[in-house]
């Protein structure tokens, strides 16, 4: 049967953002570079929002469902404000960090512990 | 004043003075010395109108204020009322207040101020206790106790005071905060019954008589109930072997501290299983009693043993609390009415006698700044008055006949021996004991010869001194001839809570 | 004053408040002697007073109620006083001989500081309030006030002289001991309250004698219980050993209490008790043999004692073990008769003993004395007729009581009382060797006093005087007592009139008959039945003749110029024997092995092993420390390092999802 | 169609932001009025708090995704009222690092506003947009000093962990709505009701949505953040910080578990819930006692204590969640009050603050001791204060609920806690003044702050009545 005609399953894109936020997810607790873990959350957020598409494009794919298939996708435009928000402080922050230290390697920031 | 305020006047009257207090400058210490005085010693003028218009014949509450709403959705309301065993533990807390201002005269030097104002926080706390007719109400004044009491020890106690003052609070708390669920479920399940939510301790009875009587210790909600109050009583009583927060207390405690703690803390412990654990619970009190009484006896005994060896005067007296504290329970325990009269009255009779020998120790301590028996040694000779006052109420404290002590005792096992007998001779033990250690500390402080330089110098008690201890003695002695007059109140009152 | 008997034992007391008060302000000596003679004088016409008028009455019994002390639930005490046969014995010599010896104590002690001096009359005098109450007392609760409260003087006075340690220790140990006496007692009250109900000695004690059936066996542990308070109060085996310490207080302490009243409250008791005896038997046989026991053991150890008031002691132990005896085989009038004589000769004695040790200046012991009879010729005659009576020669007091109980113990042997026939001549054996081991020491003591010549130093000898006549008139008035106080109890069989035994016969309403069809009924018929006048002069001769051999022995052993010879050879013969008697056994040693030592021991281990270590030092501190130690582990789980914290959300975050599955 | 009525359920908010706004003008273009930017928050929160109180209650509004009503009303009171007594302590602690411009108390208003959102939000919207401006403007907040190596690596720690929960929770959100077709909490909880099958996903996306307001509220095993913000930011901002998103996070929960009806969906979640509470006060309180720096152990103190409040969350009903508000209420005040002290009682921000930094401070300033000795013994739960009524009510919904373990697990804990509530309480007064005498702060206003929240405090202890009363009609509301 032609390809063009099926439609992606939209678990598909489901599965694909979990991959997304489960790959962040290791991002930040792996990776030592402030950069790189601001990345790493970064992808987590947008996986989040992959996954509001998802769904939405599900319900929108049923008309008993269409009407919820909105929702989704507001929610999605507040999440990239929201994250470009946490982008600001978070390199603002990361740029006062290089300024004490030099570094921003997360690991090098314990002086309060215990 | 209407009559239904009396007791609100009582109970709220030392935290209203402590108000007052505190609007006093603190470097005026004579003046808020006077000023604590005053307020105590209308405290006790109220207490005796109290006790004018007490009628013996009603068994019940009686003098109740009205009942004032206080937390109105969970039936939670401000109501005081006393009985005849309250009415003497009143009356012995307010008599002991004043005493406790006057000793503390002189060997309270710093923060003067807060002492008094701690001291008659306290007051309103114990009296609370023992008149509050809700049991929340209760509890509040139960856990207020704490906080002024740790300060006492805390701040103007002896060398290890912080130690014993956190031991203190931590180990009374211990108990106070089972009981509080226990009381939380005693509300429930008088709601389940009467779908009234109340803490009233009327209703509270009620709900607790009908708690079930499981198969098991753990599956019976009556006993584990009953276990969550007695814990928290059997640790201020103290029950062997809840007892190793007294020695401390009372040794680091400042003299007036280790009076109160004697006088009247310790009795909240036995009044609370009179009040509350026997009345309550009827049916798992009847299953704890062998618990009871061998707790009664081995404290009698064990506290006795103890203070055998003791080489402070202090710690001495605090593990003779301990003995005497085992007759009480073993009265209670036993439960008739002859013993339960008996032990009340050893409660006022401990109060009295222990906090007079706590005071007398404490008068001496002031001259020498030692506690240690081996300092001392000869006295009798260089201070006769003060020998002869401390031999009077040491001998109060072995049970002589004629003086308070007895009639306690001898009531507590004439009326043990009904159905203990057995448990009456071991705890008879603890006469003979009692004797012992008693006299063998006044032969090592005032007898044997002379042998501390340091003592020729040592003043005789002073009229202060004497006027702080003559109320206790005057009791001591009234008490020991005439025990009626405190007897015959109480008669009612703990004839109808034996009844149930 | 009969109808206001509260007023005899008041003065005393007025006395005792007066003198703390005169000994506060310091006051002179003769108004201390006032107060303190003073009131005793006056109690005692009140209590002749009262006796008057009760023997004018034909109540036997008469009980005043004044308030009520205690009552609670089914115990009730009254604050009551009652007078009857044996209250009037009792309280008659009480007063009499206290104030004879109050008077002596005027000269005794005179050389104390004004301010001992008052306290001295001070305790005397709290002693004779609370020895009145004991014998008014109309309840055992009552009597036990008065019980405990001769206990506390006898506490203070022997302990008088407190900055000696041996002092303060003989006090405390006698109060310790009385303590121990005590218990038993009050155990005897509980259980009376329990059984009977009250323990009024007017209620229970028809009670019990009119039910002696039903409740022979409690009477029996009602009986064991008080009498143990009397072992204690009386110096009787096990708790005797008391006594002979307490002649560390001055001597008219140790004539008034320790010989002439406060000791024989036990006996007192127990005749006052004597309906629960005699319908508890086995109570009744174990006072006959601990009694009798005393009674020879006491005598024993006197024989080697040398110190003049420790003899007197030993021999006080055993005349109370004589009238236990007495009270043991059911001749109660007798034991009373007893308690009557010895409180005459033995005050006696003790007050002689007294005037010889302050004319020694206070050296107490024998071997040192001798040859007194030529400086203090009054004291030694009295001495001597007192040394008489209690040795029981005739006509002197002690004859006729010592021989009266003797006589019932033969009696009760020869009626095969209870069964235990045989166990009563043995006991009656018992007595008249003591009989004849007491005239023996006794002598001894005289001998080595007042014969011979002077052993002390020069200047001790130089000080040698006799006493001044407030000391010496009590001697002789005492004298005369103990030569005629014995014909107020003329055996019948010398006169053929029981009515001449005056002392029997008004006690005789104090021995309530008992209920019907009870073996105890022959306990009751021994006051009547007697073995035969043959036997009875038999006995009679008997025990005289003995009590004359003890005198002959002592004399060839103390007397003349080989006086110190004989014994001196049977100390060599018998080192062990010697040694054994000199120690008195080694009782008190035993004791401080086998009791006191292990308590003390037994205590500290309590204290810092159960109290310290497991208790507080694991238990309560543990469980902080654990807690504690516990937060210092956990806190290094914050590794300060922010990934970690990242992944502990992570972690957290499965968890739920996991749990909620 | 937005009414005039929208309009007025949020106006404290708009209030707020406008205020906001004017201060962020001032600190561009006149910062010579920077000294008043202090009073002029407390006007702003004081107008909020006045059109809270003043203006009508619609009840639902913006389409059903918010609600005003009591309980909105009552969350953001004690919201209002922190943010007042934060604000008025910074000031002068401000001021004497020379630290003070408008932007701090701006944040600290954006931050309230995010908070209020939260808890008047039943939509998951606007709550996680309320989230996101409380969380974004407490990262700035926690290093407001950026000079001081503390405060910045607070900042840093509270935004990588706080950005990874909000990731969590936005992934949850969107799971929920794939489970339920919705991103209202009470149309879920219709549909659920309606018999919807328990979906995987659901439970995944509700876990992931309760792990980051668990976050926020620092409860075991999400707690580990807390400690080191705690000790690193400024006093003020801890003092905001321990209080303000946790009164918002509770509410959410709440929703969550009365519209879900958690606690008759089986016993999974009184489990996962119970050891969460149980977890966070016995964590909290053992590893508190350990502690040398006052404000980390409160924030053990904090997780211990948001443990308790869980247990009424867990029971729900009236009767959990009106104790839940009430703790709130105590919370906040006596919360506040100690880090009010703490903030006068230190030398400078960068030092930590030491427990025996405090010794005979009792006797040289009494009244601030007192009240931090007050918020002491309220914090450990003991009578006449507001913090015992607290727990009593929180106990007392268990026990009805069945939960006794949860209550008696809940009293041992606080009876773990005594311990070093007391030590604070006998440093101040049982211990000497050291030699050297620190020169602490000496401030009427945050003494004002103190002696507030301490009358507070025993007031609400007194008195629970008033408090409680609300919170019922509140609680009411909510359970409806």
């Amino acid at each position: 049967m032609n390809p063009t005609m099926i439609p992606i399953p939209s678990a598909w894109i489901l599965y694909l953002s979990a991959v997304l936020f489960v790959i962040g997810a290791i991002g930040v607790l792996l990776r030592r570079n402030g950069i790189s873990i601001f990345l790493a959350l970064e992808l987590m957020l947008n996986s989040a929002n992959l996954a509001f598409a998802s769904f939405a494009f599900r319900f929108a794919g049923a008309s008993a469902t269409a009407a919820h298939a909105l929702n989704g996708q507001i929610f999605i435009f507040f999440i990239i404000a929201v994250a470009a928000a946490e982008a600001a402080v978070g390199l603002a922050l990361f740029i006062a960090m290089y300024r004490r230290k030099e570094t921003i390697d997360v690991d090098r920031f314990n002086i309060l512990r215990w | 004043m209407h009559i239904e305020h009396l007791l609100t006047f009582v109970t709220l009257g030392p935290a209203a003075g402590a108000l007052i207090l505190a609007f006093i400058p603190g470097r005026l210490e004579k003046v808020q010395r006077w000023a604590a005085l005053l307020i105590s010693l209308a405290e006790f003028a109220l207490s005796c109108l109290l006790w004018a218009n007490f009628n013996p014949d009603i068994a019940g509450f009686q003098l109740q204020t009205a009942k004032v709403p206080w937390i109105p959705q969970l039936g939670i309301s401000y109501h005081l009322g006393i009985d005849g065993i309250s009415l003497l533990l009143v009356m012995l807390t307010t008599l002991l207040m004043p005493v406790v201002i006057i000793a503390s005269w002189r060997s309270i030097s710093e923060h003067v101020k807060a002492f008094h104002i701690s001291l008659l926080m306290l007051t309103t706390a114990m009296l609370g206790a023992f008149v509050s007719l809700d049991v929340f109400l209760f509890y509040v004044f139960w856990e207020l106790m704490l906080i002024p009491m740790y300060f006492i020890i805390g701040v103007w106690g002896g060398p290890r005071r912080i130690y014993a003052a956190v031991k203190f609070f931590i180990y009374t708390m211990v108990g106070s905060v089972l009981m509080l669920v226990g009381i939380l479920y005693l509300a429930y399940s008088n709601h389940l019954q009467t779908h009234v939510w109340s803490f009233a301790y009327s209703d509270l009875l009620k709900a607790g008589r009908q708690l079930q009587m499981g198969h098991s210790f753990f599956t019976s909600p009556q006993m584990l109930v009953f276990a969550a109050f007695a814990l928290a009583f059997a640790i201020k009583v103290p029950m062997f072997p809840f007892h190793t927060w007294l020695p401390d207390a009372h040794t680091e405690a400042p003299t007036g501290g280790s009076i109160i703690l004697a006088g009247v803390l310790l009795k909240l412990g036995t009044y609370g299983f009179l009040r509350y654990n026997r009345p309550m619970f009827p049916d798992a009190w009847h299953a704890f009693v062998p618990l009871i009484l061998v707790l009664a006896v081995i404290g009698i005994l064990y506290g006795a043993w103890v203070a055998l060896v003791q080489p402070d005067m202090k710690k001495l007296v605090a593990y003779s609390s301990v003995s005497h504290l085992g007759f009480v329970m073993l009265g209670l325990a036993a439960g008739t009415i002859a013993s339960t009269e008996g032990a009340v009255l050893q409660m006022v009779n401990h109060g009295l006698s222990t906090g007079a020998l706590f005071l007398l120790v404490g008068v001496i301590y002031e001259r020498r700044h030692t506690r240690m028996i081996a300092d001392y040694g000869g006295i009798a000779r260089v201070v006769p008055v003060y020998t002869g006052l401390f031999l009077l109420v040491t001998l109060s404290s072995i049970g002589l006949p004629g003086l308070n002590g007895f009639v306690g005792e001898f009531l507590i096992l004439a009326g043990t021996w009904r159905r203990y007998p057995v448990a009456v001779i071991f705890a008879a033990l603890g006469l003979i004991f009692g004797a012992i250690y008693m006299l063998w500390m006044v032969q090592r402080v005032f007898w044997n010869p002379f042998t501390h330089e340091e003592n020729k110098s040592l003043k005789d008690i002073n009229l202060r001194e004497v006027l702080a201890v003559a109320p206790l003695v005057i009791f001591i002695v009234w008490i020991g001839v005439h025990p009626t007059t405190f007897l015959s109140p109480m008669e009612a009152a703990v004839r109808s809570l034996l009844m149930h | 004053m009969l109808g206001s008997l509260w007023i005899i034992p008041l003065l005393p007391l007025i006395g005792f408040g007066l003198n703390l008060f005169l000994g506060w302000r310091k006051a002179r000596k003769s108004l201390v002697t006032i107060a303190g003679v003073g009131s005793v004088g006056l109690a005692t016409i009140a209590a002749y007073w009262a006796i008057i008028g009760y023997l004018e009455q034909p109540a036997r019994v008469i009980v005043e109620r004044y308030f009520t002390w205690i009552s609670a639930g089914k115990i009730t005490v009254d604050a009551a006083f009652q007078i009857d046969p044996l209250t009037v014995v009792m309280m008659a010599f009480v007063t009499f001989v206290g104030f004879l010896i109050h008077v002596y104590s005027i000269g005794y002690m005179h050389g104390e500081s004004d301010t001992a001096y008052a306290r001295f009359f001070a305790y005397m005098n709290l002693f004779m309030f609370s020895m009145l109450v004991l014998v008014l007392g109309s309840s055992l609760p009552l009597m036990f006030v008065g019980w405990e409260g001769v206990g506390l003087c006898s506490y203070l006075l022997i302990g008088f002289y407190f900055e000696d340690t041996y002092c303060a220790m003989s006090g405390k140990k006698a109060f310790i001991a009385n303590r121990i006496g005590d218990v038993g007692f009050v155990l005897g009250i509980f259980a009376t309250f329990a059984v009977f109900g009250s323990a009024d000695f007017t209620r229970f004690l028809p009670i019990a004698a009119a039910h002696p059936q039903q409740y022979a066996g409690w009477a029996t542990a009602i009986g064991l219980l008080l009498f143990v308070g009397a072992t204690g109060k009386s110096a009787q085996i096990p708790l005797y050993v008391w006594l002979p310490d307490a002649m560390a207080g001055p001597t008219p302490v140790s004539a008034l209490i320790h010989a002439a009243t406060m000791v024989t409250a036990g006996v007192y008791m127990v005749v006052r008790c004597n309906v629960i005896y005699r319908i508890g038997p086995a109570a009744l046989l174990v006072v006959a043999i601990v009694g009798g026991l005393t009674a020879i053991y006491a005598a024993s150890i006197a024989v080697a004692q040398n110190d003049i008031k420790k003899v007197l002691a030993y021999s006080t132990i055993s005349q109370l073990g004589y009238m236990f005896l007495g009270a043991g085989v059911g001749a109660f009038a007798a034991a009373i008769f007893h308690v009557v004589t010895h409180a005459f000769f033995k005050a006696l004695l003790f007050l002689g003993a007294g005037s010889v040790i302050h004319a020694c200046s206070g050296n107490q012991d024998m071997r040192t004395m001798g040859g007194l009879r030529k400086v203090m010729p009054t004291t030694y005659w009295t001495f001597l007729a007192a040394t008489l009576a209690i040795s029981g020669i005739f006509p002197f007091a002690g004859f006729f009581s010592k021989d009266e109980i003797l006589g019932r113990t033969f009696a009760a042997g020869a009626s095969n009382l209870h069964g235990f026939g045989w166990l009563y001549y043995i006991l009656w054996f018992l007595g008249i060797t003591a009989a004849f081991i007491t005239a023996f020491y006794m002598f001894r003591l005289v001998y080595m006093t007042f014969h011979g010549e002077f052993r002390g130093t020069e200047e001790e000898k130089h000080h040698l005087h006799e006493s001044p006549w407030t000391m010496t008139l009590p001697l002789q008035v005492l004298g005369v007592l103990s030569i005629i106080g014995g014909f107020i109890g003329i055996p019948k069989l010398m006169t053929g009139h029981a009515s001449w035994n005056l002392i029997e016969h008004f006690l005789d309403p104090v021995v309530i008959p008992l209920g019907t069809g009870h073996a105890a009924e022959i306990a009751a018929g021994v006051s009547e039945h007697s073995a035969g006048a043959g036997i009875e002069w038999l006995l009679l001769l008997v025990s005289l003749s003995i009590a004359v051999a003890g005198i002959l022995v002592a004399r060839s052993f103390y007397a003349g110029e080989h006086a110190f010879e004989k014994p001196a050879r049977f100390v060599e013969r018998y080192p062990l024997l010697y040694k054994l008697i000199l120690n008195k056994y080694y009782i008190d040693e035993v004791y401080d092995k086998v009791v006191i030592q292990p308590l003390y021991r037994f205590a500290r281990f309590c204290w810092k092993a159960i109290d310290t270590i497991i208790i507080d030092g694991v238990i309560v501190n543990g469980t902080a420390f654990m807690t504690e130690l516990t937060g210092d582990i956990l806190r290094f789980l914050q590794t300060g390092n922010v990934r970690n914290y990242a992944l502990s959300v992570a972690m957290g975050v499965l968890l739920l999802i996991v749990i909620l599955w | 169609m937005p009414t005039q009525a929208d309009l007025f359920a949020v106006a404290p908010e708009l209030i707020l932001i406008a205020g906001a706004g004017v201060l962020l003008l001032i600190d561009a273009f006149a910062p010579k009025l920077r000294q008043i930017s202090s009073e002029l928050t407390l006007l702003t929160a004081a107008g909020a708090a006045w059109a809270l109180l003043a203006l009508p209650h619609p009840g639902a509004a913006w389409s059903g995704m918010m609600r005003s009503d009591t309980l909105s009303v009552l969350v953001s009171l004690c919201l209002l009222v922190a943010v007042f007594l934060c604000s008025w302590m910074a000031g002068p602690y401000l001021r004497r690092a020379n630290k003070e411009t408008g932007e701090f108390y701006a944040l600290l208003i954006f931050a309230t506003t995010g908070a209020m959102f939260m808890a008047s939000s039943i939509d998951l919207l606007p709550l996680f947009l309320g989230l996101e401006l409380l969380s974004v403007a407490l990262y700035v907040l926690n290093a407001f000093f950026k000079d001081v190596d503390v405060s910045l690596e607070a900042g840093l720690k509270y935004f990588i962990v706080g950005a990874f929960a909000a990731a969590f929770t936005a992934y949850g959100i969107a799971l929920l709505y794939g489970a339920t077709g919705t991103t209202n909490i009470e149309v879920m909880g219709r549909t659920l009701g309606g018999g919807a099958a328990v979906s995987p996903v659901l439970i995944a996306g509700f876990a992931m949505v309760a792990g980051g307001m668990a976050f926020k509220l620092a409860l075991f095993p999400f707690h580990a953040w807390a400690p080191d913000v705690y000790q690193g930011s400024p006093t003020p901002v801890t003092a905001f910080l321990s209080v303000v998103p946790k009164a918002a996070a509770l509410i959410v929960l709440l929703r969550f578990a009365i519209a879900f009806d958690l606690l008759h969906m089986g016993h999974s979640w009184v489990w996962a819930a119970g050891i969460v509470a149980v977890g966070s006060q016995t964590l909290g309180n053992i590893v508190a006692i350990v502690q040398r720096d006052i404000k980390r152990m409160l924030a053990y103190s904090g997780i211990a204590h948001m443990g308790y409040a869980m247990v009424g969350v867990i029971v729900a009903g009236t009767a959990g969640s009106s104790a839940v508000l009430v703790y709130i209420a105590a919370y906040t005040v006596m919360n506040i009050g100690a880090f009010a002290v703490i903030s006068l009682m230190s030398e400078n921000e960068a030092e930590p603050h030491l427990i025996t930094d405090l010794a005979g401070q009792g006797w040289s300033r009494p009244l601030a001791a007192l009240a931090l000795s007050i918020s002491m013994f309220s914090l450990a739960g003991v009578p006449p204060f507001a913090g015992f009524a607290a727990k009593f009510f929180i106990f007392r919904s268990a026990v009805n609920q069945g939960l006794i373990w949860l209550a008696v697990l809940g009293v041992i804990n606080s009876l773990i806690s005594a311990f070093y509530y007391l030590r604070v309480v006998y440093i101040l007064y049982m211990k000497p003044l050291p030699r050297r005498v620190p020169d602490f702060l000496r401030s009427r206003a945050i003494g004002a702050v103190a002696g507030v929240s301490a009358a507070l405090v025993v007031l609400i202890g007194l008195y629970p009545t008033w408090v409680f009363s609300a919170a019922r009609t509140a609680a009411k509301l909510l359970v409806r």
